[in-house]
């Protein structure tokens, strides 16, 4: 097993990161979020014009049939800038759901068209569950030669700039997957705390849906699919981790107090440190992960990412001082990133017990 | 009066008064929801001054009523239990009037103790600047005396000036000594804010608020009769200012805190995050850590003479700020990702202030890193931080 | 309520603290240690002649009748020294018990014998357990026109020391209270890792018992009586903590490296205030739980000060560097005492988890 | 040979000869246990060296296997997955002979390669002394030449010299230019420690053990021919050495701690401490960090040229002996109170010795502060931590 980049791997990983070291700067976000947290020019150069969702896309759909650790580099980019566009929906969670569990031509057209650029979501009913299907499912019945559902799903991350929504619904007594235009559906902006990856509330009556999994939705290949979208949150959360210390090492290195760099003092220094100790032992973990795909490892680069990325923005509003606590600054944008990721998928304590419940037996 | 009485008074009167029109106040006000609802909550004030509960703990002399530190830590733990909203007078009363009270001559006191008594005068803070923050020292803040009159005029920026478009007046650190460093040559100046050269631009907070403001001076007037002590005796009352402010209100903030962890507890037993052993241990830890803070604050306000206690409670702040900021942290993972997407409940609203506005507490009013110097060389004899070379003009 | 401590509690915990600075130094430590953790000079001194455990003790059976508070200080002193006596066992924990559910001329004789300054124990079945009797309890007999005990107690703390060891025991299908004198037990020496307070195994085959509580113990009374000892338990840690700290203080006060002492580096001096800022909030606990008595501060107060007593010791022997890892330093024995009393009535996690089940109703 | 062959065959030679006499060794000589069975493990250092497998990572040309990066991590993982016991030769097989294969001359390889190789001289290391360890450039030790001879004449003391007892050399740096400081003016010499001058005393650690010793020389001699480069050059040959500490054994190491955390995980499945949720979520942990540790030295040995992995792997040694001393407590509050008070089980002896033992890693080939230091310093380009004014003749 070699965990060592293949010179394809960081020649993408470097154009990404420079692409939106160019594009997604602070007032570059700062307009996106005035647009309700998308950056659709942004989006139509990765997605349309870069092709960067047709990473993970099968060949034979149209794809570059790439593995999980290059998406994980792009989505570790992507959250390094914290990059306004729907990467992470579509690429890392539709794609790999639509590629294990849809069928026949639904399959083939709808990775086309990711594989195009065009953005997916995913209407999960328990997004912050373990397992974010055990929740209240919609509910879909046959009408016309189609489908119709009924349902609200509360919150569906990036819906708003999704061209269609994939939704999990229960049809004929059983789970099914299916796929709803956006232009049919009804979705109520919803008002969360990451003004860079908005949410939506569905609102589904009798919506037109498209059912595109094979007879009986595979409950494995489901699963094994969210795999991606677990390991690519990390590895996204990994990034932003990184952006908002590089961000703080910039800033305490000119900002001065008593004649000195914040940078010079050595209780800053070493909480630094200690930070990027972290952030490598998580992207280890993403990175190894990202070859076995292991739920276990899985989880737990889940549980540590999201601690790190979350003490990496707690300790950039700090040593910015008073302007990490205005709006105006970027610390806060991270920050928001970080809670609101926090409990995506279970918090980092739900996630841990996972790896408790396999070593150790069930709790009691 | 027994305190048993007294306490019973102070209930009293907020469920008489905080009722009817002032029923909106109800736990507004508070840090990250300062600006809200100015114009009753100045009522407010001069409702608690028909009360006789402004100031309270002035000497009765200044027209406080003299009550003992035992009664003050009851009149803000009612306070807070009922839900009083956050204090606009706090400026006033908190900090610069037991100013002037030590260090104003009696035309001063004469003057302005009036005002902040009776509700009508509210003040703001002007000590932090762009680059004078935790250095507080390096203030570049000019004041120069107008041979004419004798009056001071103020050029420079200050930040931080917390409600300062909501007040009258503001206190002012500048500088008086053209080419004095550090603590020397510094004035304390009491400046009207509604004057030509004053402008307030409001500092959009993370959490959306804008209760703080940068106040910009551009030759603006500090009359000749507004100079607290002597011209270069600035740093020195400055300090004793900030000596205030610490004290009695932290029993009452305390009170506050409990109602903030009552309110998690609460959610936490309707949404099932109760049942995560994580989240248990961490509220139980929030309340460890509350109880502590009570009786570190009790043995701060018994005036100890012990020196133990003294330098005991130079962690005080640190200790409180730190314990409320992880008590914001905790509120968003009780509520969930739920309530980081959506807010349809309004305790969802509060949480998420809570959780926004706890991070300026480890940073204003000294931060993590300067508290925990200071009780390192004050607390532990440990050597000082070294200044650096200086580089007065970078940053 | 009145936080601030009276001239006579603080001539009682100054003049304490002066003994034990003269009588409990590093050499006094290591005769003590090769004496089987126990310095019996020390112990006449401060038992006998200078009535430490009468300070708990009723008036009318000998003592002084003072509080918990005086108990508290102490054992804090006590702490701060790893003074190698029996004084937590004797005064915190037999003498309250025997207060509380002795009876008749039992209860006077032996709370008179500890006022005097002979020491006692208690054989808990389960001192490691938050109900230290949830174990398997010695059964006594009746034998003759007294009793007698049989019985294994895997861990008597300061049995070797004591005059006599107050024994659980069923009896009569119930609970009860005896005393055993130490002449007529066997207790077997452990390799315990806390080298200054020994604990020993009790081994009871018929050996002779008085029955010293009223007809049946009363579990409540049994309960309150142990919070003394809770209490104080946490009192010595906060005790403990203070004292490796102080040591560290005066030794990296002096020590250089890179031309300046390791005190002038600010990662260590921030280190170190926070140790204070933990202890402190510890130290206020135990002394606002002191007043009430309630069990759930205490509960709270043994989880801080357990926690901050590993966090002194550790830090201690990290920053003592290469010697702070010899056996010739102290650090170790301050960590070994951490850890031996860390599980002691329950970790620190079991503790906060009494506080959150009283907050949020038994875990599931 | 395929690795997974080549994995078969070691696995093979341990069961074949880490049995019969050698049985007593399974698990012995480990950190802590350092010093035990020293004889038996002297001979199975032959053993090992009579089955072709010491010193493989080393050339050919000098006696090695030549072997590539992966089969060494291959041999290491199944030498500690057999419960094979810690190393005598380590010293010279992982520290002087690659710097001898570097630095030194050709007498001096063909003397001093073949007993490392062949497990008959054993090595100590002669680097720390009491006012020279983290900051290790004060050296003070003098070499003094011999005018007559040659040689090296050496005094001074050197502490944390592991196993020296039992060693039949020791490599030495030493000040050979009076009044020289810092890294400047110091010798790397071979020296002989059964001579007159020397003096071996041990240090009792905190567990008890005494594996590590101070050496004391009252002009001892080095030959000679028994400098390594240049004098002077030292520190330059020094460091280089401790560069060869990391690397492939790491893998080795971490064998050693999956199955550490495994008889945690043991105990506590046994003795109900898997019930406690705050146990649960640090095994959880400790798991997570194992193998993010692993992925971390695989990157590290996949000798990425990336700028970003070789700073990463600042953070290796940090991250490994802070993971291994919170097992080490990890370990004790599973085993809770009993383990304290009483080991009469072995597996309370085995933790024990890895709770005291792991309290020297983040010690030991520099503190957790040095390496905080190195990461901000070198890793994120912080400013470098100012050397203070220096009193060499304090401490």
């Amino acid at each position: 097993m070699d965990l060592k980049l293949s010179s394809d791997q960081i020649f993408m990983r470097d154009e990404a990161r420079r692409l939106l070291a160019d594009r997604a700067g602070s007032e570059q976000l700062r307009k996106a979020i005035d647009a309700g947290g998308f950056d659709a020019a942004l989006w139509k150069t990765v997605g349309a014009e870069l092709g960067w969702c047709a990473v993970a896309v099968p060949e034979d759909a149209g794809g570059l049939g790439l593995g999980n650790l290059e998406l994980a580099l792009l989505a570790e980019e992507c959250g390094r800038r914290l990059a306004p566009v729907p990467f992470w929906s579509t690429a890392c969670l539709a794609a790999p759901l639509i590629g294990a569990v849809a069928a026949g031509e639904a399959r083939e057209t709808l990775l086309a068209r990711i594989a195009a650029g065009e953005a997916a979501a995913v209407a999960m009913p328990a997004p912050a569950k373990v397992d974010p299907l055990g929740g209240e499912l919609p509910t879909a019945r046959r009408s016309g030669d189609g489908w119709a559902i009924d349902g609200v799903v509360p919150a569906v991350i990036d819906g708003a700039s999704a061209a269609y929504i994939l939704v999990p619904a229960s049809a004929d007594g059983g789970l099914a997957l299916f796929a709803v235009e956006r232009a049919d559906a009804t979705l109520e902006t919803l008002d969360g705390i990451d003004l860079l990856r908005p949410a939506a509330r569905l609102v589904l009556a009798g919506t037109k849906a498209a059912r595109i999994d094979a007879e009986r939705l595979d409950r494995t290949a489901f699963d094994a699919a969210l795999l991606s979208a677990r390991l690519t949150l990390a590895a996204e959360q990994v990034g932003a981790a990184q952006g908002v210390l590089d961000m703080t090492l910039a800033y305490i290195a000119e900002r001065m107090q008593f004649g000195r760099t914040i940078a010079s003092f050595q209780a800053v220094k070493h909480r630094c440190a200690l930070l990027l100790v972290e952030i490598v032992e998580a992207r280890s973990l993403v990175y190894g992960a990202a070859q076995g795909l292991d739920p276990l490892e899985i989880a737990a680069a889940g549980a540590l990412a999201s601690q790190v990325a979350f003490r990496a923005a707690e300790e950039a509003i700090q040593l910015h001082g008073g302007v990490g606590n205005t709006w105006e600054y970027d610390p806060h944008l991270y920050f928001r990133r970080a809670q609101a990721t926090a409990n995506l998928f279970g918090s980092a304590d739900e996630k841990l017990a996972l790896v408790a419940d396999a070593l150790l037996g069930a709790a009691a | 009066m027994s305190l048993e009485l007294f306490r019973a008074e102070i209930a009293g009167w907020m469920a008489a008064n905080l009722t009817g029109r002032f029923a909106p106040l109800v736990d507004r006000g508070h840090a990250g929801d300062g600006d809200a609802l100015p114009e009753l909550r100045k009522e407010w004030e001069r409702r608690l001054a028909e009360g006789g509960w402004t100031c309270p703990g002035w000497p009765r002399e200044h027209g406080g009523r003299g009550l003992s530190v035992a009664e003050q830590v009851v009149f803000q733990e009612e306070y807070a239990r009922a839900g009083g909203p956050g204090r606009l007078g706090h400026i006033g009363e908190g900090l610069l009037g037991p100013t002037l009270i030590a260090f104003g001559n009696e035309d001063q006191k004469r003057r302005f103790l009036p005002g902040i008594r009776e509700g009508r005068e509210f003040w703001a803070q002007g000590y932090s600047e762009p680059d004078a923050g935790s250095d507080l020292a390096n203030i570049r803040t000019r004041a120069r005396r107008d041979p004419q009159t004798g009056d001071w005029q103020v050029t420079g920026q200050k930040v931080w000036t917390s409600l300062a478009h909501l007040s009258d007046w503001i206190f002012v650190l500048a500088r008086c000594e053209e080419g004095s460093v550090g603590p020397k040559g510094l004035i304390f100046l009491l400046m009207k804010l509604d004057q030509p050269g004053v402008e307030i631009r409001p500092i959009r907070q993370i959490g959306g608020g804008a209760e703080f403001n940068s106040t910009f001076f551009d030759d603006a007037r500090a009359k000749a009769g507004d100079v607290v002590g002597a011209p270069g005796d600035g740093w020195k009352i400055g300090m004793a200012l900030l000596g205030f402010e610490r004290g009695i209100s932290t029993l009452g903030q305390q009170m506050g805190f409990a109602r903030e962890l009552e309110l998690i507890v609460g959610i936490a037993r309707e949404n099932g995050a109760a049942a995560r052993p994580a989240i248990r241990a961490r509220i139980a830890r929030a309340w460890a850590g509350l109880r502590a803070m009570r009786y570190m604050a009790m043995r701060m306000l018994a005036n100890d003479p012990e020196p133990q206690v003294q330098l005991e409670s130079l962690g005080y702040k640190y200790h409180w700020s730190n314990w409320h900021r992880d008590l914001g942290r905790l509120g968003m993972d009780v509520l969930g990702f739920s309530g980081a997407i959506a807010n349809d409940d309004p305790r969802v609203e509060k949480l998420r202030q809570l959780f926004f506005f706890t991070r300026a507490d480890t940073v204003y009013g000294g931060t993590n890193e300067i508290q925990l110097n200071i009780i390192a060389e004050r607390g532990l004899g440990m050597p000082k931080e070294p200044r650096g070379p200086g580089n007065m003009g970078k940053a």
